[in-house]
Order: structure tokens, then C-alpha cells, then sequence
């Protein structure tokens, strides 16, 4: 569905981030995209959302398409309403808005009052724990609440694609646990394709059905997520885990560290 | 007392003009987050056109009123797109500064097309006379009273009903966030000044007919900024309030302080100021303002 | 890179051009002064830009000496309430500079006193919007283009000169009646009473009339501005006290009030005041006055109480919107109605119909222009009969121009004909009364002035 | 590695209770921090860790119960003089001076260490001229000590994420502090990035001995460390005792091996996995 | 940061931390000084007096650059303290009967001292809310001012006695153009050095981060008042002097447009750049008087009061260009200019 076809992006006319990227959404698929710090994940995200204008961010060659359209020339609004929705990085909810006012806003573009009304409860359903506060101010929401939130604010939207940034960021063990099962939900029960972005590599490719491995602004490594999985290089470097299959102990890391580097 | 009762009621009118004033910068604050120090110019600027549309040109009162708000409209998007969308995702200090520069602007334009001269409109302006006992209103306070009311009432609604009032209250929240999920901030913000330029110019046609325009007039921004910062910055309903409060504090501050001071007093120029000091240090967010939600 | 080469070629535009214009200056006077609005004569000596030693030809044979242009003018503040008042003066300076050097005479009036043919007077002027730092700079650029005489526009301006005016020996002429002129004196050489003396003819012309048994109450109500404030000295309440009046207290008005004044009229009413003072209460006092009717006071009103104001607060500028609103409002000061039947008006209106025909300037300021620049071409010409032009310095035009002024006649624009001197800048000597009725503008007489604030002689 | 020797409390948190706008943040909690150790303080989001950092900095000011910092009573001081005092602290989302380089915002927390007065300083003559330079000495010593030299001249806002939790580290360390609090330093970083922040953590903890003789911070090591981290794999590798933190109370306290096997914090946090 | 043309090292934390550091900076400070001090040689009388002005807005434009470009503390209300400044050194000269050398730097602290007491509320307040209590602060001044006439003269202002430095007389305008030339340069290097020292680097912790700063040991409260007295210091002086050098204290001399003309200067100049203040102060002082030089001709063309619509319209544009185009000021366009031309050809 979402293709990204060898995509360039520099930022402010200079620093280049992306060099590039090629990678592939298939309808109703889930995708993770992981790798390092830096390594370019949120841009590609941003590329591919129009957000990376509203950052002096550029996209220098090649495109983007959703379902055969080009999108890359298109501002954030204008992607919004082609079906693209993005949860991004940080739980960005509107602080002083009350929870059913996020989620109205999510639903903004949308024109049909009784889809919208049953969205609502559907994003309910999916999120018992954010119906009890439906009139509160989403400021005060704990952090696993806000990363619900978002993702229903996204989701009132009605999007055939969504992009989430790092969900697990700064959250709790349980509350990662329980919003990837609501995502795998989503994924299953509404056929919304999915690109996750994610540093929790366990968490992301546990749901996924294709990973990529992005370094330094280039894609090193994709595959099927089983078998990214069971790669032992994404175990090493990803998931912590030495070739024979314990997991590292943090007290052992040397001063002196083996770094292996595809491409370099 | 009747003394007192008269203050008083000069005060509330008083009032409603800053806060009709006010209303303006928290608009724009609210959705934009930029801080409009040149909503007193607009004012101005709205008296100077009022004046043109009435006096010169004689055009009939709502015709002049519909012709203002023209003005305002137009004067609001240029502001938008000339002067604020360049500075999208700057700090707040450089839009801060901006609209200084833009009151610079305005000002310089107010006495290069009008000469900077004062002029004035006086019995054009329908009266309205009404007497409470031995008090009277001022028949042109009463007049900004009720287009004060009513532009409230109508800018209430829009926020809390209506869907565009939806979009930029959340614009106002997180600008990255809302053009994510395909609300247009850059209408947005075209339409918060929009709507703030015509409060101001229809503000400065009303204050116009009162006192005559001149280009100190732009001054009574500077007071209603008072009020928005003792309204809390982005209440609508806390700016009128405060508006009142000080209108009133200020008229019987003038009306009775003033004989008692060593140089006959002029209180009513600073009294807003000081109130708004003092207001300051015991309540850093205002009367009435959010405190925002801070998470270390 | 590129963005950077245009930004940094702007901001050396921007500061080299300035520069250029500020430093510049005396090497490129013929073009500045160009610049500045050029009153010569009448198409025979157009090379008048330069400054002292033209040898352009003469074309009139009448020519006693070397041509010499003498200059006038000085600053105007063109910002701020006084504006278009200042614009104004401006404007009957620029004609009466035209009239003399197209006529060779002070004033239809004053044929005798005729201008050597051989000078031309040219106007300087710029803009101080009343700041005293411009003030001074205009007044350094000025004075190096070779000009004798001045003028301020305010009184912050003033007294920034006020010493650099001794100090150059430079005589100017001012509208501006601060009271610090007088004390110690300087070379600011005003022509209208100062607002306590008129303020003084005030209260006395309302004694004449007052029937009731009780000590009439009077208050202040005037501007809050240095103008306005300028009547709030003990000395005045003195002299009030000492006719007979009881002295209530004072209301301030904001010089741009952003309501009408009914704080300060419901202090009036209720403290029982029959004549209030000010200077200027509003721009036009429209504001204040309209609110005083709609609360029922004023004359003839049902409370009843008289507004009275000082010079410039002119009935002129008040009438024509304030109509028979302004019935009874009383105003002091030294300038005839713009409509009075005296020689100065004629005079005026003829300078009007010659120079502007299409855009008449209606402000009563233009008087104020007219006298000025007559009071300096007159210090010029008095000097100029004792010292050859040429050689002329401003210290001749202080001493032998200024000091020996005598009954100057305006043609009764002025209740009084200007004598000054040595130690006295103050060149009137009487206060002229008018009040509104019905709508027009009626003469109530003439007082002589009290000097409520004594000048240091 | 670690003396067992001396256990003595650093820190002593007493019942501190915290609320704001009816929300109990933090209510009744007590804990002791003790020299040598690493206390890692874990918790749903929302379960009053962050807010029990702030009121040990000094940010929050707790409605009831008090902290002692060895027999002194902290809670309720301002800030800085927490700092000053020697506790030290980095936060969630990085909070360094955006328009200052590498080196000056090191240099910065400096500031405490600085003697000069006003007149001195305008004037720069001799002996500012010195004590900058020596203060400079120290700053470059942690930047090596951090492996950032590359970076030294750069304003941190463009530095990519990693490195600027690095700057901050410095940053905090600069202020020779006796406790250091540790706010999430692993957020939102890959395993790479985690080894290397947890090996500068067991660094600075253990000290550097020679490596930086005139370093005291570096020599001998911040002897007490308070973290607060989501990763269980890195709060149980490099932690000595681990409290645990829910709606406000802590559930737990004790070694890493017996809050793993605590059925309340499995249920409250770790779930089953872990 | 200052780069250096290739070839210069730093042998030294010393050297690395010195000013100037190249020959050709040497040269370049050498000719400016040269310029600027024979100015009274070659000048018009106007530009002397235009100089003179110029020199006494870059004092005040680097205390507001302390506390605004520095510090963060966006400051509205500085000619009100300037106004205090220039009040305080009237009345102690003019009614006191002190010495102009001892008046001057009491005038200062007088600033420094009223800039403390409006500072007070800074530590509860930021941003607008702060810029606003500045801005009472201006009108509360202004008013107090006018109260208190038996001493300040009210309206009618106050005159000062001609300035006589231990004997010498600098009522000569070229004598005085030194004199505030000198103290231009003690500021100017005073300014500079402040940012090294302990307040400077505490100034700049709590502009970029006021959070880390307070955690980092520094003292927001001592130090926020800290750059209030410092930068209003520089406005008191600077207030002094222009009273001095009209010889005439009035409130008109102070309005409230020149607080925001000198934040304008920093904007122009680059905020928080000790040369920014200079840049800025000079080219905003020159817009202005370039609008009095075509305002003559313009009046023709437009109204006789074309030319102060043109002072206001030229700075303030000059202000939004720079705000849009170049956010970081001469200073940083001069910057880049000179990397450009050090790496030369390259």
C-alpha cells in the first residue's frame, strides 16, 4: 500500500539524514522499523507524514506513494486525509483539551457524525481505561493513558495507514505489554497496516510481519520478523542477546567495545 | 454616593472596552501562543478607518461598520501572511517582537496616511442614553457595552461549539500534532487574526466615536494588555472580568486617590499597571489563567 | 552562502547610506538644503541653495549689495498631539517667507519696514517629533548650514536648547510658553501669555460677572501633560485665594481619553466647583466638554459651572465640531477668531489664497507661523540695517535684531504689539478673553497680564 | 567492587507526601539511600518516581514528611542549594543550556566552584584569568572521561539524542556531586547506546582511581546513585537494591533477584515476562 | 563561538579564552578606535552630536543586552530606568550640588537599585507575564516621576548644572563626545567580560535553561535580580549621560518607544552578542536619522509628517527583515562573512 522508493532527505539544506530509503507497507500488514539513535527512524516517519516541512526538513529525491499516488509533494493535512495517520514520538496529546475533545480533533476531517460517534466507542472498547475519564483534562492522564490516547486519537481518523513512533518509549514494562496487544488488536479486527518505529525491537517484531533495520540513514538489513528475529546480528545488537542465546549482562560491557558496522 | 455610583458605571463601560480590547490579544494568544503587543495599533488603526468610512466619505453607519470589518479581515490576513508565518516555529521572543515592529509599523502608517492628526466622529454613532437614578451611562460606553457582549457571546459559542473552534483550540495546544491529523494551522492562524483584527477594528470605531483618534490612542492596548495578563492570558472569560475590575479599580482610584496625591494624582494611567504588579507577584498566572500542566 | 551575501550587502546598505547622508553634510549643502522645502524668491534668484557666496547674477538692479540668503525656521514637532498644530505653523511660515521674499516687506501693514533687495530668506526646518535628542542634532545641522535664528517647538525641546541658544547666542522664537523660559531668562523669545497669566484674566473676568454672596469655587481641570500641569504652581492658587476665590482642587484628563472624562466632571459636580481652568483638556476638548452637556453642566445648563481654558485649547480648532455643545465654554489667549474683521486675518487669508490656493490650511496655528516668521525676519532685518548682511552674526540678530523689537503690530491677530528686550522675552503684554455662544466666537476683552510667575530679570 | 564495609544512609526519605490539585503524587513514602550503592527506583508510569526525584532536587515541595541528607533536612529547600550542597541530578527530557556548546555547558555547572567576585570578573585580570583556566582543566578532564571531544565545540541543540544524555551526564558530574540522581537515563536508546551509558554509570560509581588524579569525582566516584529506569535488564544488571514505586507507595524494596520474584510488583509492573 | 582563520592555535586554555586574538583583530580594533576618537576632528557638529547619541543608546543597549540577550529577562521598561538614572543624576547634581564625576556612577546604582526592586516579581513570573511587569514598570516610574515634583520638577523637568570632570569642563561637545567615547569602551569591555564570570555563566544558564540551571547550583533569584541591577546599571549611566548632555532632565526625554527601539537594536545587532548592542544601536540610530534626512522631501510628496511615520516605518522594518531573514543579527552575518573570507579560496 505505502511504497517509499529511494528517498533522500536533508534538513535545513545541508545536513543530510536519509540516503536513500526504500521500504514497503503492504495493506493490512504490520511493519517495524528499527535500529539506532539517530539512524534516521522518525525522519523516514516525518517523510512520509509531510511533518518534516513543518521542521525546515526537505526531501530531495525520490518519493513516496500511497496506493499508487504520489504523497512526497504533499503538505501534512493533505496526507492526513489520504488515510495516513501519525502517532508521534513523546505522547503529544493536547494537554488541556478533556480526552473526548482529543479524540474529537482526531476525527476533524471526517464528515459522516454517525461513523464518528461510532468510532468513539469503539476507540472505548479498545481503551476501557480512558472511557472513565472521558471529561478530564488529558494533562493529567498517566503515561500508558496517553499513549492510548493517542493512538485512539489516531485511530478516530479512520486511517487505512498508521504510523507510530516509539509507543514504548518511557513506558512501563505492563503498560507496553498491553498497548502492543491493542495494537495487534487494531491491526487484526479494523485491517489498519501499521509502521511502527520502535527501539523496543522484542516488543515491535513480536507483532510485526516485516522488519527493517535502519543505520546511519540507509536500510542494512529487512526480512520477514520471524526471521529477523532469529538473525544474530539484530539479536546481538538489537535485542541484547550473545550468540549463545543468554542475555547479555550489563556489568560486563567492556571499556573496549566490538562494534560490528554493516556498510562501514 | 452618588459620586461613587457614577465612577462606577463609568468604570464598568471603561471596562468593557478593555476587555473588548483584550479579547483580541487572547484570541490570538490562545491558538497561536504569540503575544500581539500591537493589538492597541489595530485599535487605532480601526478608529483612523472608522473615521474614514463615517467623515469623509459619508457612508451610512453600517455600511461604515460592515466596511470596518472588511478592513479588519484584510488587515488580518496581510498581518498573518506577510508578518507571522515566516516565523513559525520561532521563539516566542522573536514573534514578540514582531508584533512590537508591527506596532512600530502601524504607527508610522497611521501619520503618513492620516498625518497622525486627531480627528473625530462624534454624532455619528447612534446614542444611546440610559440613567440609573442620578448616574448616567455614557451613551457611547453603552454602545461598546453591548457590542462587547455580543462579540463575546459569539466567539464563546464558536470555541466551545463549533468544530473550527475545536481546531484551534487544539492548534493552540500542539501546532505539529493537529496538521497531523489534517486540520490546516496555517487557516487556523489566518483565521485567529482574523477574527482578532476585526474585534480590534470594530473596538477602535467605538472608542473612536468616544474621544477622537489620534495615534496615542494605541496606548489603551497597552492597558488591555494588563488585563490580559491579570485575566490570565488565555481566558476569554478571565480577560473580561479583569477588564471590568480594572476599568472600575481605575475610576475609583482616579476618583478618590487622586485629590490625596502630591501632584494632583493622574492615577487612572498607572493604576492599572500597578494593580497588574502587584496581582503579579501574589499570582504569577493571573486571576484567571491555566496554569499549565508541568511535568519535570 | 548566497543568502548571506544578500543580507550582508543589506545591512551595509543600511548602515553606510545613513552615514553617508549624516557625514556628509557639509560637503553636499547645496543639495541638502535643496532638499530642504526651498521658499525663494520668485523665480529671479533660484540659485539660492548656496550658502553664503553665491556669485550667481543678480538680476535685479536694484541690488544694493552681494545677494545674501538669510535663513529662518528652526524645528516642529510633527508627531504626537501637537501635530497638526505644528503642521500648520509650519505652513504659515513657508507662506510668509514666500510673501517677503516675493514683497520685500515685514507686512502690509508695516510698509516702512521694507527687506533689503539684495537678501532672500530661505526656511529650515525638520522634524523634532519632540524629542529634545533630535532636537538637538537638527539644531547642530542647522546651525552649521548657517542659520541665525531659531524656533522650538515644545518645552522638553526648548530646554534642552535653552543653554546652547545662550551659549551660540542664538535667538528663537517659540509658541511654547514654558514658564522656565522666564526664569532665568534665555533667547527664547515667546509671543502668546503663559498659561497662569491667562488662567489669571480668567478669574478675573469671571468676578465681573459673579453676583452671588459666597466665594466663587474654582478648580482646575486640564490636561494630564507637562502643558496641562504647567498651571498647577502655588503661586496660581495664591493669586485665585487673594481675589476672592476658593480653590477646590484639580482634575486630570488624559491627553488621549479612551472614555469621556465622567470621573473627572462627577468630582466637579460633586464638590460644588463654579469655574474650572485647565490648558488643553483634551485635544480639542471635544470629548470632555460633550460629556460636561450630556451631564448637564455647563452654562445655562442645569448645573451650572463655567469650563475655561488657556491658549492653544482655541475656540477655532473646537467650534466647528462642537457647534452649540460648546455654548459658554470660555477660552484665553492672545489670537484674534480666524474670522475677525482685522488687517492680520486679511493678511493671512491673502497668504492662504497666494501660496495654497487649492489646499488652505483652516488650523489657527498658521497665524502662529505667520507671527513667528515675522518676528524673525524682523530680528533679521533690524540687524541687517546695522551689520552688512554678509558679515552678519547671530549675535548681531540677538542684539541688535531681538533686543530691539518694538511694537511689533500682527495686525490684531495679536491683542497686543510685541516689544522685546533684553531680559524680556515675553512679548506681550495682554490677555485676550473669548466665549462661545450660539455658536460663535464673541470678544469678551482684553486683561492685562498678572505675571503669576514672575521672570528673574 | 563493592566495600561492603560501610552501609551508611546518605539520603533518609521520611514519609513524604505529595499532591498536587487533589492527585496524590507521592503519599507516605520512606526510603533510605545509603553510600555505596546504586538504588534504582522503578514504577508504573505516573507512580510518583519522577516526583519523588523532584522533591530530593528540591523542585517539588512536599506537603508533609521530610528528607534528610546525612543529618541535614532537605525538603522544601531551594534547588541550587541542594546542588551546591552535592546532589546533582539529570532529568526524562534532556534539560541543557540548548545555546552553549559541549564545553560551556559543562563549564557552566563550574559555576558553584567559582570564586571570583563582580570586579574581578569585569575586569578579567589575574587571578579569574586562573581560576577559569583551572576550571577549565576539569572540564576537559570529563569530557575525555566521556569520550565527547569530538563534540566539545558544538551548541548541544543539534547533537543527536544520545549525545546530549552524554553532555548532561557531564554535566551533572562537573558538580562534583556526593549523590547523584539519574532521571530515565536510557529512554528511548538502543541497546548500544544503553552499554555505554550503564558502563559511564558503573564508571563514575566505581571511580577512575589514577586515570584522573586531580579529578575528585572522577578519582574516587559518586559513592551513592539514585536511577530511575525502565529497563528491567539494566536496573537489574547494575543495581544493588531497587524500590518500587505505585499510585504514589512503594510496593517494594530489595535486591534486584527478590523484587523480580515479588508477586505485587509482577502483577503492578513487570507483568509476566520479565 | 569564535572561529579562527586556519593557523591560529590555542597553546593554552589562557589563549583559547583571550578576546582578541589575532593580528588582524588588533588592526581592526585599532582602526575603529582610531575612527571613532577623531570624530570631532573631521565631523560636522551634527554628527558629533549623532555620535555622541549613538554612544550613550550603546551603553544602555548593552545593559539590556545582560539582561535580555544574556539573562532572557525580555525587558520592556528599560528608558524607565534609564529615566531614573538620568532623574537621579539631575537632582544630585542640580539640588545635591555633587561633583558630575561622583553623580554619575551613584545614578548608575540609583538605576541598579529601582531595577532590583521591579526585578523582584521576576522570580515567579517568565516570559509575557515578565515583559509586562516591565512594562508597569516604565509607566509606575514614569509616574512616580511626575509626583514627586518639589523634587524632580514634574513637567517642567529639571536643569543640570554643565559637567566639570575634576576641574576640566566638558561642556565642549567634543570634550564630552570622550568622555562617553571612554566609557563606551569601559562598557563595552565590562559587558564582555561579565559573560565570563561566574554571574555571566549563571546569566546564561537561566536564559537557555532555568530548570537545569537551578539544579545545577545556580541561585535564579539572586542571580535574575543580579542582572537586573547589572543592566540597569547600564541604563542609569546611560541616562545620566544624556541628561547630562542636554544639560535638562524631562520625562519626554525617556519614552517608552526607545525600550523598544533598544530591544529592536539587539534583534538587529544579534542578541546576546556584546557587538550586536553595538551594530544595532548604530543601525537603528542611523535608520531613524536617515528618516529625518528624507522626511524634507517626503513631506511634499506625502504630509508634512511623513517623516516620523518614516522614522517608525524604517526601523521597525528594518526589525521584521531581520527577524525573518536573519534571526541571529549583524553579528552573525558579519560572523559568517569573516569565515567566508578566512577560508578564502577554498
Amino acid at each position: 500500500m505505502l511504497k517509499v522508493n529511494n528517498i533522500e532527505v536533508s534538513y535545513l539544506g545541508v545536513i543530510r539524514v536519509l540516503h536513500g530509503i526504500s521500504l514497503e507497507v503492504g495493506s493490512g500488514k504490520i511493519v517495524a522499523l528499527i535500529g539506532a539513535n539517530g539512524g534516521g527512524k522518525t525522519t523516514t516517519l516525518k517523510a512520509i507524514s509531510g511533518l518534516l516541512r513543518t521542521e525546515q526538513g526537505q526531501i530531495r529525491g525520490g518519493d513516496i506513494s500511497l496506493a499508487d499516488k504520489r504523497i512526497d509533494q504533499l503538505g501534512p493535512e493533505s496526507i492526513a486525509k489520504m488515510g495516513i495517520s501519525q502517532v508521534m514520538e513523546g505522547r503529544r496529546v493536547l494537554e488541556h483539551l478533556t480526552v473526548e475533545e482529543n479524540l474529537q480533533v482526531g476525527a476533524y476531517r471526517r464528515r459522516d457524525r454517525a461513523g464518528v460517534k461510532n468510532d468513539l466507542e469503539m476507540v472505548y472498547t479498545y481503551f476501557p481505561k480512558i472511557r472513565d475519564y472521558r471529561k478530564r483534562v488529558s494533562g493529567y492522564l498517566s503515561g500508558g493513558e496517553q499513549q492510548m490516547l493517542v493512538i485512539g486519537r489516531a485511530l478516530m481518523a479512520d486511517p487505512r495507514l498508521m504510523l507510530l513512533d516509539e509507543p514504548s518509549l518511557g513506558l512501563a514494562p505492563m503498560a507496553v505489554q498491553e498497548i502492543y496487544e491493542i495494537v495487534q488488536r487494531i491491526n487484526q479486527e479494523r485491517g489498519v497496516s501499521l509502521l511502527i518505529v520502535e527501539q523496543n525491537v522484542k516488543a515491535a517484531l513480536g507483532i510485526a510481519d516485516y522488519g527493517y533495520v535502519m543505520e546511519n540513514g540507509r536500510i542494512v538489513l529487512d526480512g520477514p520478523a520471524e526471521k529477523l528475529k532469529d538473525n544474530e546480528d539484530v539479536k546481538e545488537f538489537y535485542m541484547g542477546v550473545s550468540s549463545s542465546g543468554v542475555r547479555k549482562n550489563y556489568r560486563e560491557v567492556k571499556h573496549y567495545r566490538r562494534r560490528k558496522r554493516w556498510l562501514s | 454616593m452618588t459620586f461613587f455610583f457614577q465612577l462606577f458605571v463609568t468604570g464598568l463601560a471603561l471596562g468593557m472596552m478593555y476587555a473588548l480590547i483584550a479579547i483580541g490579544f487572547v484570541i490570538i494568544f490562545k491558538c497561536s501562543q504569540a503575544f500581539n503587543i500591537a493589538q492597541g495599533q489595530i485599535v487605532m488603526l480601526g478608529a483612523y478607518f472608522g473615521y474614514t468610512f463615517l467623515m469623509p466619505l459619508r457612508l451610512p453607519v453600517w455600511i461604515a461598520i460592515i466596511a470596518s470589518i472588511g478592513v479588519g479581515v484584510v488587515m488580518g490576513l496581510v498581518i498573518e501572511r506577510l508578518a507571522l508565518r515566516p516565523l513559525l516555529g520561532q521563539p516566542a521572543l522573536a514573534i514578540v517582537m514582531m508584533t512590537i515592529a508591527l506596532a512600530g509599523v502601524m504607527d508610522g502608517i497611521a501619520i503618513m496616511g492620516w498625518g497622525g492628526n486627531y480627528v473625530t466622529y462624534h454624532d455619528v454613532l447612534p446614542e444611546l442614553t440610559l440613567k440609573l437614578g442620578a448616574v448616567s451611562v455614557p451613551p457611547s460606553s453603552l454602545l461598546g457595552l453591548i457590542v462587547s457582549v455580543i462579540v463575546v457571546a459569539i466567539l464563546m459559542f464558536i470555541f466551545r461549539y463549533t468544530k473550527i473552534g475545536l481546531a484551534m483550540r487544539a492548534t493552540a495546544e500542539d501546532e505539529q500534532v493537529t496538521r497531523s491529523l489534517g486540520i490546516k494551522a496555517t487557516m487556523v492562524y489566518a483565521l485567529v487574526w482574523v477574527i482578532a483584527c476585526v474585534v480590534g477594528v470594530v473596538g477602535g470605531v467605538l472608542l473612536g466615536g468616544v474621544s477622537g483618534v489620534s495615534p496615542p490612542l494605541s496606548e489603551i492596548g497597552l492597558k488591555a494588555l494588563a488585563v490580559v495578563i491579570l485575566g490570565g492570558l488565555d481566558s476569554i472569560g478571565g480577560a473580561i472580568l479583569a477588564g471590568v475590575m480594572l476599568g472600575i479599580l481605575e475610576n475609583l482610584a482616579a476618583g478618590y486617590l487622586d485629590p490625596l496625591m502630591p501632584s494632583g494624582g493622574g492615577l487612572a494611567g498607572v493604576f492599572p499597571f500597578i494593580i497588574m504588579l502587584a496581582v503579579l507577584i501574589l499570582k504569577p498566572h493571573g486571576l484567571f489563567g491555566l496554569k499549565r500542566i508541568e511535568r519535570v | 552562502m548566497k543568502r548571506y551575501w544578500i543580507l550582508s550587502l543589506l545591512a551595509i546598505v543600511l548602515v553606510t547610506l545613513p552615514l553617508m547622508t549624516a557625514c556628509g553634510e557639509d560637503e553636499v549643502e547645496t543639495t541638502t538644503t535643496a532638499a530642504a522645502v526651498t521658499t525663494t524668491a520668485g523665480g529671479a534668484t533660484e540659485t539660492t541653495g548656496d550658502a553664503t557666496e553665491t556669485t550667481a547674477p543678480a538680476e535685479t538692479t536694484t541690488t544694493v549689495g552681494e545677494p545674501v540668503t538669510l535663513y529662518v525656521g528652526g524645528t516642529f514637532a510633527l508627531t504626537g498631539a501637537y501635530a497638526e498644530d505644528c503642521a500648520a505653523v509650519l505652513a504659515g511660515f513657508q507662506d510668509y517667507v514666500q510673501y517677503v521674499n516675493d514683497n520685500k516687506v515685514i507686512a502690509p501693514w508695516h510698509t516702512d519696514w521694507t527687506i533689503p533687495a539684495n537678501i532672500t530668506f530661505e526656511l529650515l526646518w525638520a522634524d523634532d517629533a519632540l524629542d529634545p535628542a533630535k532636537t538637538l542634532t537638527i539644531y547642530e545641522d542647522q546651525k552649521s548650514k548657517g542659520m541665525m535664528v531659531s524656533r522650538v517647538s515644545g518645552s522638553p525641546e526648548g530646554m534642552a536648547l535653552k543653554d546652547l541658544l545662550v551659549e551660540d547666542n542664538i535667538g528663537a522664537t517659540s509658541q511654547s510658553t514654558s514658564p522656565a523660559y522666564l526664569q532665568p531668562v534665555g533667547n527664547i523669545f515667546t509671543n502668546a501669555p503663559i498659561y497662569t497669566d491667562e488662567m489669571a484674566s480668567v478669574a478675573e473676568w469671571f468676578l465681573e460677572s459673579w453676583t452671588e454672596t459666597r466665594a466663587p469655587r474654582v478648580a482646575y481641570l486640564t490636561a494630564d501633560s507637562p502643558l496641562g500641569r504647567n498651571i498647577d504652581i502655588p503661586q496660581m492658587q495664591e493669586y485665585l485665594v487673594s481675589l476672592g476665590y476658593e480653590f477646590v482642587g484639580a482634575q486630570f484628563v488624559p491627553m488621549v481619553p479612551t472614555a469621556p472624562p465622567t470621573t473627572q466632571l462627577a468630582w466637579l459636580k460633586d464638590n460644588k466647583v463654579d469655574l474650572t481652568l485647565g490648558v488643553m483638556v483634551n485635544p480639542g476638548s471635544q470629548p470632555t466638554v460633550k460629556e460636561a452637556v450630556r451631564l448637564g453642566m455647563g452654562v445655562g445648563q442645569e448645573y451650572e459651572i463655567t469650563f475655561a481654558l488657556g491658549n492653544p485649547a482655541h475656540l477655532q480648532i473646537f467650534l466647528p465640531d462642537m457647534g452649540a455643545t460648546g455654548n459658554g465654554v470660555v477660552v484665553a489667549g492672545d489670537f484674534c477668531a480666524q474670522d475677525a474683521d482685522v488687517p492680520g486675518i486679511k493678511f493671512a487669508d491673502m497668504l492662504q489664497d497666494t501660496y495654497r490656493p487649492n489646499k488652505k490650511n483652516t488650523n489657527i496655528m498658521y497665524l502662529d507661523g505667520v507671527i513667528e516668521g515675522m518676528t524673525q525676519i524682523l530680528a533679521l532685518r533690524l540687524a541687517a540695517m546695522e551689520v552688512d548682511p554678509a558679515k552678519l552674526t547671530a549675535e548681531d540678530v540677538l542684539k541688535k535684531g531681538y533686543w530691539q523689537i518694538k511694537d511689533l503690530d500682527t495686525g490684531g491677530i495679536s491683542v497686543s504689539k510685541y516689544t522685546y528686550g533684553e531680559g524680556n522675552v515675553q512679548g506681550v503684554d495682554s490677555c485676550r478673553i473669548q466665549q462661545v455662544e450660539n455658536a460663535q466666537i464673541v470678544e469678551k476683552g482684553a486683561y492685562p497680564l498678572r505675571n503669576i510667575l514672575p521672570s528673574e530679570q | 567492587m563493592n566495600d561492603v564495609a560501610d552501609k551508611e544512609t546518605v539520603l533518609r526519605i521520611e514519609n513524604v507526601s505529595l499532591s498536587f490539585g487533589g492527585v496524590n503524587a507521592l503519599s507516605g513514602v520512606s526510603l533510605d539511600v545509603n553510600n555505596n550503592e546504586i538504588l534504582a527506583i522503578i514504577g508504573p508510569n505516573g507512580a510518583g518516581k519522577t516526583a519523588l526525584l523532584n522533591c530530593i532536587s528540591g523542585f517539588y515541595k512536599p506537603q508533609r514528611g521530610q528528607i534528610y541528607f546525612h543529618e541535614t533536612k532537605i525538603a522544601r529547600q531551594r534547588p541550587d542549594r541542594l546542588a551546591r550542597m552535592g546532589i546533582a541530578r539529570t532529568f526524562q527530557n534532556i534539560e541543557l543550556y540548548t545555546g552553549l556548546s559541549t564545553q560551556d555547558n559543562i563549564m557552566a555547572a563550574r559555576h558553584v566552584f567559582m570564586k571570583q567576585n563582580f570586579v574581578d570578573g569585569a575586569l578579567y585580570y589575574g587571578r579569574s584569568r586562573r581560576e577559569e583556566i583551572k576550571h577549565r582543566q576539569t572540564v576537559e578532564e570529563i569530557i575525555d572521561f566521556l569520550e565527547i571531544q569530538s563534540i566539545r565545540k558544538q551548541v548541544v541543540e543539534a547533537l543527536p539524542y544520545g549525545l546530549r544524555k552524554r553532555v548532561e551526564l557531564g554535566r551533572a558530574l562537573a558538580l562534583e556531586p556526593k549523590v547523584l540522581l539519574l532521571d530515565e537515563p536510557m529512554a528511548g536508546m538502543n541497546l548500544e547506546e544503553k552499554e555505554d551509558i550503564a558502563r559511564f554509570i558503573l564508571d563514575v560509581y566505581e571511580g577512575q582511581g589514577d586515570t584522573y588524579p586531580d579529578n575528585p569525582v572522577l578519582r574516587d566516584g559518586i559513592r551513592s546513585i539514585i536511577l530511575v529506569e525502565h529497563d528491567m535488564g539494566v536496573v537489574m544488571d547494575i543495581a544493588e537494591r531497587i524500590a518500587v514505586l505505585n499510585f504514589g507507595r512503594k510496593i517494594a524494596e530489595g535486591t534486584p533477584d527478590q523484587i523480580k520474584s515479588d508477586p505485587e510488583v509482577i502483577e503492578a509492573y513487570l507483568g509476566q515476562e520479565a | 563561538m569564535i572561529r579562527l582563520p586556519s593557523g591560529t592555535y590555542a597553546q593554552d586554555y589562557g589563549q583559547d579564552a583571550a578576546l582578541v586574538r589575532t593580528k588582524a583583530n588588533w588592526a581592526f580594533l585599532a582602526i575603529v578606535i582610531v575612527f571613532v576618537f577623531t570624530i570631532p576632528q573631521w565631523a560636522s557638529n551634527s554628527f558629533l552630536a549623532l555620535s555622541t547619541v549613538i554612544g550613550i543608546t550603546i551603553i544602555s543597549a548593552h545593559g539590556l543586552n545582560i539582561l535580555t540577550g544574556n539573562c532572557g529577562l525580555v525587558s520592556l521598561g528599560h528608558s524607565g530606568f534609564m529615566m531614573v538614572g538620568g532623574y537621579a543624576l539631575a537632582i544630585l547634581c542640580a539640588k545635591g550640588g555633587l561633583p558630575f564625576w561622583l553623580a554619575l556612577p551613584i545614578s548608575g546604582l540609583m538605576a541598579g537599585v529601582v531595577g532590583i526592586i521591579f526585578g523582584l516579581p521576576s522570580l515567579r513570573i517568565k516570559g509575557f507575564y515578565l515583559i509586562m511587569a516591565t512594562v508597569a514598570a516604565y509607566f509606575i516610574i514614569h509616574w512616580l516621576v511626575l509626583q514627586f515634583r518639589s523634587l524632580t520638577g514634574g513637567t517642567e523637568g529639571l536643569r543640570v548644572p554643565s559637567p566639570d570632570l575634576f576641574g576640566l569642563s566638558l561642556k565642549d561637545r567634543a570634550h564630552y563626545f570622550y568622555f562617553v567615547m571612554v566609557l563606551v569602551v569601559i562598557a563595552t569591555i565590562v559587558a564582555k567580560n561579565i559573560l565570563r564570570t561566574r554571574a555571566g555563566r549563571a546569566f546564561v544558564a537561566i536564559r537557555d535553561n532555568d530548570l537545569a540551571a537551578e539544579v545545577m547550583g545556580v541561585n535564579l533569584f539572586s542571580y535574575k535580580l543580579q542582572a537586573f541591577f547589572i543592566g540597569n546599571v547600564f541604563a542609569g549611566i546611560a541616562g545620566g549621560l544624556s541628561v547630562q548632555y542636554y544639560l535638562y532632565a524631562n520625562v519626554e526625554q525617556f519614552p517608552f518607544f526607545d525600550s523598544v527601539w533598544l530591544l529592536g537594536m539587539l534583534i538587529v545587532g544579534g542578541m546576546g552578542s556584546v557587538s550586536g548592542a553595538i551594530y544595532g544601536a548604530i543601525a537603528i540610530k542611523l535608520l531613524q536619522q536617515l528618516a529625518t534626512k528624507i522626511g524634507p522631501p517626503l513631506a511634499d510628496l506625502v504630509n508634512p509628517q511623513a517623516a516620523v511615520g518614516l522614522g517608525l516605518i524604517l526601523p521597525s522594518l528594518a526589525i521584521i527583515l531581520f527577524l525573518i531573514f536573519a534571526p541571529r543579527g549583524i553579528s552573525h552575518i558579519w560572523e559568517r562573512l569573516r569565515n567566508y573570507y578566512q577560508a578564502w579560496p577554498f
